[in-house]
């Protein structure tokens, strides 16, 4: 098995009282499509949260080796790690363009002078010329490229998540935490977003680990899958495996699957 | 934003116009316009920090102080040339700035403009404390300065130097809004949390949002007690911190053009009043209550029609002269 | 007709106004009587009054308006700041300003030339109150607001209470819009404070007075000019008697002069007070300089004007105001500063003082 | 009940979003309205509920008739009045409410203190999870709390017609189907309308009795769900039958 | 000793005038999210019309008391009816800078109508002090003391008890969920600035009785803001108790910081560097909520 890429190891968190993950543990291998199912309120996205540094859960989380807990969250995009909200959390009054450069600034070393001389040979235009032409391109994989003047709070639903995906993708992330990145879309939308994330997984070689509650589509195209619920790790394996689990069965699937 | 042609011929006419027209002008119309320059200069910074960034000041009038002071200070007190005076002026001001700033770390909202207005109050302290600095209440002259080997003594010189630091003050602003910090400032304002883990390190943008304001607040306020050739402290009170957010909030949050209207709202509108009522008396004074309604009146009527400011009416002004020239790009703004 | 056009630049909306609109009124109304009595010689002088509220700026570009395009040899002016900012135009365009602000950067024929005013400067004033502890026997505290006029006099006081071996036993501050006085109160019965000199205006004498009153203590203030007013006396009621003031000009209705019969003929009865009477002085004191003027066959202009001030000795315009002098070396108005006493609900002098120049 | 013709609606006075379009809700039935993203769902039941105004948007032309009566550009305060409930996309509840008082916001039209307390019991009993939660500030739910707080709070006012935006959004599918369950049990025994904006489509004609395909502002295809359910296009493009043929509608372009 | 009490106990009482101005702050911010900057200007308003009644009609001041609560419902109403139902949907700023303006046509017309020297109220609360050993204080702010207390427990279980306080709080947590909800929000704007402008015309008749009247009451709108965020902006408990906390901190301030530092006039400063310190630990005040951010 290749390298682990991601380890999780005894993530615990609760938020006075309520104790939303308890001594999770998993790993994610180098080029693996990982996905997260489980009941609502299971604690997938607090999860996703720690990784990606809003919260500091007791445990350690190590990316490629580095301990993420405790690091600025700041930092994630730089270490290669990006993600996607489940809730939408695009820059509402900017427009598209401008919300979906902002997942690639943190490569981008102009400081305040570079920008204030934008277009002498000192200033940033150059690098932010090419910034701008490979969010376009991005922009234009996802189809929301004709919408790169509107501001994004004023975009239809399904149009917001696919902008964050885009925002996510121009950081050239090596792990790339997506969730719920369907929900709100047709099946056959559903199956655009889901080629394209395997895609990205096998043509780029990035890792993504899902949250996602269409088992269609974890099933088709998740290598492994992790399940969790009341904070708990309840199962984790090879998808088919994983929902012949009669505890997944009972806690998430219902009985009738 | 400047973004097409139009505007960027326009703006160019438009400030050789100034140039070229200010040197005709009488004193009191010269002062006018003066004021309104460096007062544009000024919001600016503010718009930047409150309109990108999203974060309000009450103390942004305690910030031209301390550029004032300090300028006044480097040239009169400590014999600096006037022109690294006054950027040295505005470094200080940012470091001050950045300093009243560090609350922003922690606080949102109208929480920090409380902060800001706890600075705005300790600042105004500090300058009545430091005679040295101040002059405390009577105040302390501050000379017209001579710049690579040119006198600003006279007015209408004084107003080119005073137009030429706006106008690359609006040059940087633009470039700031168009390149990386301007995205990371309103990526901050939106959605601070998500920003972060966009990769924006917020802490670093927020302070880097307050140096920026206060750096302009700072030259600004310079370039404002060399106009008046006299600083005070009372010319830097909170009720002047109230007035620039005013000024930025009436002329359209984080726009340019917005700086530059509302400084001209803020300073022509009671001049013009006064020149109505002197119109048909010569007593401004009893009309004295009348107007200060009336200027309130204004204010409320003008943001109950356009609560974004003068830069959206303007927009729209120019949005119908581009359709009616034809000439227009038909995106969506 | 010819008609003498003069500048003014008031505060009626901002804070302070208190005493910014009796002021303006002052002067208004005594330019209506004078050009009512003949004029300056026939000529009628007319007063273009621009609002300012206080505002450093707004001053400037309005003292512009007046000396640019209204050409006017005077201007009747406002408060400290203000008036300081508007020194080097006044110089640059030889215009005459008058303020009713008696900081002393404004009384030194050297900075400002043109200024000319119609009392004793804040520290002159401050200076005869130490004297008068001294004279009386006692001792000092003061109290003011830090920042403003307040302030002003008090490194001088503190000079001349050493001088005159008055103790001064605590110093505290007051703001503008106190909530109360006890504080500071209690800090005076514990340093024993007979004598309380307060440098602010007239609402923060009056809680001060009623505090001591309600602690028990039986120190006396001496207002200085904007403290220790009629407004004083009417917002502390009964606990008003007894406390002093360096008052700025002669109470209402206490002189026998045709100015003060004009005063209370004027119609601004309510109005009426040190305020509005130092207006009227200004004004008084203007004519009376263009008369000077007149007589001498010289135009009105500010350099004229400036000639004619600093030739007066001993003038009192219509008594309102102790004697005023000008010399071309000392704009000093007077070294005159009388103390008033609240008496059964009235500003009564109980002390003339002059001080050396 | 609800009838809608020829309803045209426009944004910031000038994109046009929706295109002439009419459709009815007749009484006590359920009634799905379908269509790719941007195609204009959420956009039409905000202009029924009279919550468009808020976000910029107005309507340009049609009519709007709730039982008969002309209720276009009516504001939401007034179509709450007339029973009608949004449950909108993005759940818009109160995030520093708890759960609890967020549900009794959603009685808020009701007078009857008994017979809230008791749909509070209700409710909090169809979701166990937010009786857990039930002092929590409804901020800090999970997405899928969050979903079902929504539709309880809707529900809580006892409308007779509910405007449902996604509400199978970021549930689990074990919710999903409680949740459909729960509607349509109250839709039987309570007589309500519902306009059912649904993307997950096989869930939506199995629940709704009639359907209308939404595509770049204008109604496409309508019918019994059977119909629909036969439809090629619809099966092309929305069921998802013909596999892993990536398709995408052309989203409509703003002017 | 004894000066150190009397400063405490003379910094509770006269705290509670704080109280009692901040709290109008408060309510407005609770239901509808603005800060109020026409928060002094009502209270001037309000004491000016008490005074304008007592003198016209000559009524007992109770009577002239109830008018001018009269007077600030229908004054709250017009404000509401002519400037803020229209400024719904405008972003928050704009509608902070309209009360702004509000507050300036306000001032303008005391400006206009009462001139700007002080004039005496008269004397509503005998002149009597209590004496409470160290200090003696007058009735009016043990009369403000009782008066804020009763407002917090009254506001207090409003807001928290009864389903208008339930309302607001939605109403001021998102305002497009209310909506949706059916919630008329000019009604209950309407209500919080009625509220809100009642008590500030108790805080005007209040502070009026200090030093009579003056335009400069107004200052007391902007002298509360450091109570009002130390309490937490909307917490009814939180404004009255940081009042008095504020009334203690200037007393403590001015009693004792100038002999200690040397400086002056820090006094009043004193509560802003305070207020800082306290904000870095609870970045919403002592008692405001947390602001919850959705991601
Ligand atoms: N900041 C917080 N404070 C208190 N409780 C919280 C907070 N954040 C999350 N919770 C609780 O923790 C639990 C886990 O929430 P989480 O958002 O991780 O669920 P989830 O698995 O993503 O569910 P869903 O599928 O519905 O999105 C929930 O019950 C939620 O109410
Ligand atoms: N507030 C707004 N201002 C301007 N345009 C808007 C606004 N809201 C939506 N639109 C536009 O209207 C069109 C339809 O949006 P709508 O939200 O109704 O789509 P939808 O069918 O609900 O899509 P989804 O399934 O993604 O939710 C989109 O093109 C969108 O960009
Ligand atoms: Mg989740
Ligand atoms: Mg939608």
């Amino acid at each position: 098995m290749a390298a682990m890429l991601l380890e999780v190891q005894q993530v615990g968190l609760n938020f006075g009282g309520v104790q939303a993950l308890t001594d999770v543990s998993f790993s994610v291998s180098q080029g693996e499509l990982f996905s997260i199912i489980g009941p609502n309120g299971a604690g997938k996205t607090t999860l996703f949260d720690c990784i990606s540094g809003r919260y500091t859960p007791k445990g350690s989380i190590k990316f490629n080796g580095v301990e993420l807990v405790g690091q600025k969250s700041h930092l994630r995009p730089k270490l290669g790690i990006m993600r996607t909200f489940q809730n939408i959390a695009l820059f509402p009054n900017e427009t598209v363009e401008d919300n979906v450069l902002v997942g690639s600034d943190y490569r981008l070393r102009s400081g305040l002078l570079r920008s204030c001389l934008y277009w002498s040979p000192l200033g940033c235009s150059r690098q932010e010329g090419s910034h701008r032409a490979q969010a376009r391109e991005i922009m234009a994989e996802l189809g929301v490229e004709q919408f790169a003047n509107v501001p994004a709070s004023e975009l239809a639903y399904g149009t917001q998540k696919r902008v964050e995906l885009a925002r996510a993708l121009v950081a050239q992330p090596a792990l790339l935490l997506l969730d719920e990145p369907m929900a709100g879309m047709t099946s056959g939308e559903k199956m655009e977003i889901a080629a394209l994330v395997q895609k990205l997984n096998q043509e780029r070689g990035i890792t993504v680990v899902m949250i996602e509650h269409d088992m269609g589509v974890v099933m088709e195209i998740s290598h492994r899958v992790l399940v969790l619920d009341f904070g708990q790790r309840i199962a984790l394996g090879p998808p088919l495996e994983v929902i012949e689990d009669p505890q997944v069965r009972r806690a998430y699937l219902g009985e009738a699957v | 934003m400047l973004a097409d042609r139009f505007d960027r011929i326009g703006a160019v006419a438009l400030i050789a116009c100034l140039a070229v027209v200010s040197q005709f002008m009488g004193d009191y119309h010269l002062a006018l316009l003066t004021q309104i320059t460096v007062f544009a200069l000024s919001a600016m910074g503010l718009n930047m920090l409150l309109g990108n960034t999203g974060m309000i000041s009450i103390a942004h009038a305690a910030f031209m102080g301390v550029g004032a002071f300090s300028s006044a200070y480097l040239i009169q007190n400590l014999g600096l040339p006037a022109l690294p005076a006054i950027l040295l002026a505005g470094l200080i001001t940012s470091v001050v700035g950045m300093v009243f700033g560090l609350p922003s770390l922690r606080l949102k909202g109208v929480y920090l403009a409380m902060a800001s207005f706890a600075a705005q109050i300790i600042l105004y302290w500090a300058f009545e404390q430091s005679r040295w600095l101040t002059g405390g209440q009577d105040g302390r002259f501050a000379q017209r300065p001579v710049m690579l080997g040119i006198s600003f003594m006279d007015s209408h010189r004084f107003y080119l130097l005073a137009l030429a630091f706006a106008v690359l003050g609006a040059v940087a602003n633009l470039n700031i809004e168009r390149s990386r910090l301007g995205r990371a400032f309103n990526a901050v304002r939106d959605r601070s949390q998500a920003a972060e883990m966009m990769g924006v390190n917020v802490f670093r943008t927020k302070i880097a949002s307050f140096g920026l304001a206060t750096f302009y607040a700072g030259v600004a306020g310079a370039l404002f007690g060399q106009y008046l050739e006299f600083v005070a402290i009372q010319a830097f009170s909170l009720s002047v911190s109230i007035q620039f957010l005013a000024l930025v909030i009436i002329g359209g949050l984080g726009s340019l053009a917005g700086s530059v209207l509302g400084a001209a709202f803020i300073v022509l509108v009671p001049e013009i009043l006064d020149t109505i009522i002197l119109m048909f008396s010569h007593n401004t004074g009893e009309m004295a209550p009348i107007r200060l309604g009336v200027f309130g009146l204004i204010v409320v009527v003008f943001l109950l029609f356009e609560p974004q400011g003068l830069a959206r009416a303007w927009n729209r002004t120019r949005q119908w002269a581009l359709n009616h020239t034809g000439k227009g790009s038909q995106t969506r703004s | 007709q010819a008609e003498i056009v003069l500048g003014g630049i008031s505060n009626r909306t901002a804070p302070t106004s208190d005493s910014g609109i009796p002021h303006m009124d002052g002067v208004l109304a005594a330019w209506k009587w004078i050009n009512a009595n003949g004029g300056i010689d026939g000529e009628k002088v007319k007063v273009v009054e621009i609002e300012c509220g206080y505002d450093v700026p707004k001053t400037v570009a309005a003292f512009k308006r007046l000396a640019g395009q209204y050409k006017v040899p005077l201007v009747h002016g406002f408060g400290t700041p203000d008036s300081i900012a508007v020194i080097p135009f006044s110089t640059r365009t030889k215009t005459i300003y008058m303020p009713v602000s008696y900081a002393k950067e404004m009384v030194d024929p050297k900075k400002a030339p043109y200024y000319f005013m119609t009392n004793a400067d804040y520290s002159t004033a401050g200076r005869s109150a130490a004297q008068f502890v001294k004279h009386k026997g006692g001792n000092l505290a003061l109290i003011y607001n830090p920042g403003g006029f307040g302030e002003a006099p008090i490194a001088d006081i503190k000079d001349e209470a050493k001088k005159d071996g008055v103790a001064i036993v605590a110093e505290e501050n007051i703001g503008y819009v106190p909530t109360d006085a006890v504080q500071q109160v209690l800090k005076f019965k514990k340093a024993g404070a007979k004598y309380i000199w307060m440098g602010n205006t007239d609402s923060a004498m009056a809680v001060l007075a009623k505090d001591l009153k309600k602690q028990g203590d039986n120190a006396k203030i001496i207002g200085n000019m904007y403290a220790g007013t009629e407004a004083f006396i009417k917002n502390a009621g009964p606990d008003a008697e007894g406390h002093y003031t360096i008052y700025g000009s002669v109470p209402y209705g206490t002189i026998d002069t045709p100015a003060m019969k004009a005063i209370e003929a004027s119609g601004y009865a309510d109005k009426t007070n040190t305020h509005f009477i130092r207006g009227w002085a200004q004004a008084m004191l203007a004519a009376e300089a263009m008369r000077m003027l007149k007589k001498a066959g010289k135009p009105i202009n500010g350099p004229n004007l400036k000639w004619a001030f600093e030739q007066m000795k001993n003038y009192s315009p219509g008594g309102l105001v102790p004697p005023i002098t000008f010399t071309p070396t000392d704009h000093r108005a007077s070294m005159v500063v009388p103390v008033f006493q609240v008496q059964n609900g009235k500003w009564v002098k109980v002390w003339d003082n002059t001080l050396p120049r | 009940m609800l009838q809608v013709q020829d309803l045209r609606v426009i944004y910031n006075r000038v994109v046009r979003v929706l295109d002439g379009i009419s459709f009815e809700v007749p009484a006590g039935r359920m009634v799905a309205l379908l269509g790719a993203n941007g195609a204009g769902k959420s956009t039409t039941l905000k202009a029924v509920s009279g919550m468009l105004r808020s976000d910029g948007g107005a309507v340009a032309s049609g009519r709007v008739l709730l039982e008969g009566r002309t209720v276009t550009g009516y504001s939401a305060v007034r179509m709450v009045r007339l029973g009608v409930m949004h449950v909108m996309e993005g759940r818009f509840l109160f995030p520093d409410l708890t759960v609890k008082e967020n549900l009794e916001m959603g009685a808020y039209s009701q007078k009857d203190r008994r017979r809230i307390a008791k749909d509070l019991a209700q409710w909090l009993e169809f979701f166990p999870r937010l009786a857990e939660r039930r002092s929590t500030p409804a901020g800090y739910l999970s997405g899928g709390e969050q979903q079902m707080l929504a539709i309880a709070r809707a529900l809580m006012s006892h409308p007779r017609m509910v405007l449902l935006d996604e509400p199978s959004m970021g549930l689990s599918p074990l919710l999903v189907r409680e949740v459909f369950r729960i509607i349509r049990q109250i839709q039987q025994s309570q007589g309500l309308a519902f306009l059912l904006v649904e993307q997950n489509v096989k869930l939506a004609l199995e629940i709704a009795s009639y359907g209308y395909v939404l595509e770049q502002g204008c109604i496409r295809i309508e019918g019994t769900s059977d119909e629909l359910k036969q439809n090629k296009h619809l099966q092309d493009f929305y069921l998802g039958i013909n596999g892993n043929e990536t398709v995408r509608c052309k989203q409509a372009a703003p002017q | 000793m004894d000066y150190f009490l009397g400063l405490i106990i003379n910094g509770i009482v006269v705290g509670s005038i704080y109280s009692m101005v901040a709290l109008g702050l408060v309510l407005i911010y609770k239901a509808t999210e603005v800060v109020n900057f026409a928060q002094g200007e009502l209270l001037m308003i309000g004491a000016y019309i008490c005074l304008e009644i007592i003198q016209v009609t000559g009524m007992p001041f109770l009577v002239s008391f109830l008018m001018t609560m009269g007077f600030m419902v229908i004054l709250a109403l017009a404000i509401e009816r002519l400037v803020l139902r229209r400024m719904m949907g405008a972003p928050a700023l704009a509608v902070i800078m309209v009360t702004i303006g509000i507050g300036i046509v306000l001032r303008a017309v005391v400006l206009g109508v009462w001139g700007a020297t002080s004039i005496p109220f008269p004397e509503v609360f005998p002149r009597q002090g209590i004496d409470l050993g160290v200090v003696t204080v007058s009735q009016l702010y043990l009369w403000s003391f009782i008066l804020s207390l009763a407002f917090m427990a009254m506001f207090g279980a409003f807001f928290k008890f009864t389903r208008v306080g339930l309302v607001m709080r939605a109403t001021a947590s998102s305002r497009k969920a209310a909506e949706s909800m059916g919630v008329p929000l000019t009604k209950i704007f309407a209500i919080a600035w009625i509220i809100s402008a009642v008590v500030s015309g108790v805080g005007g008749v209040l502070t009026g009785n200090i030093a009579g009247l003056s335009p400069e009451l107004s200052f007391y709108g902007v002298k509360v803001f450091p109570a009002v965020i130390l309490g937490g902006l909307d917490s009814i408990v939180g404004a009255t108790i940081s009042g008095v906390i504020i009334g203690v901190l200037e007393n403590l301030g001015g009693g004792y910081l100038k002999d200690l530092t040397g400086l002056h006039g820090l006094g009043p400063v004193a509560p802003f560097f305070i207020l800082v310190a306290i904000l870095w630990v609870r970045p919403t005040g002592l008692f405001g909520r947390k602001n919850i951010e959705k991601l």
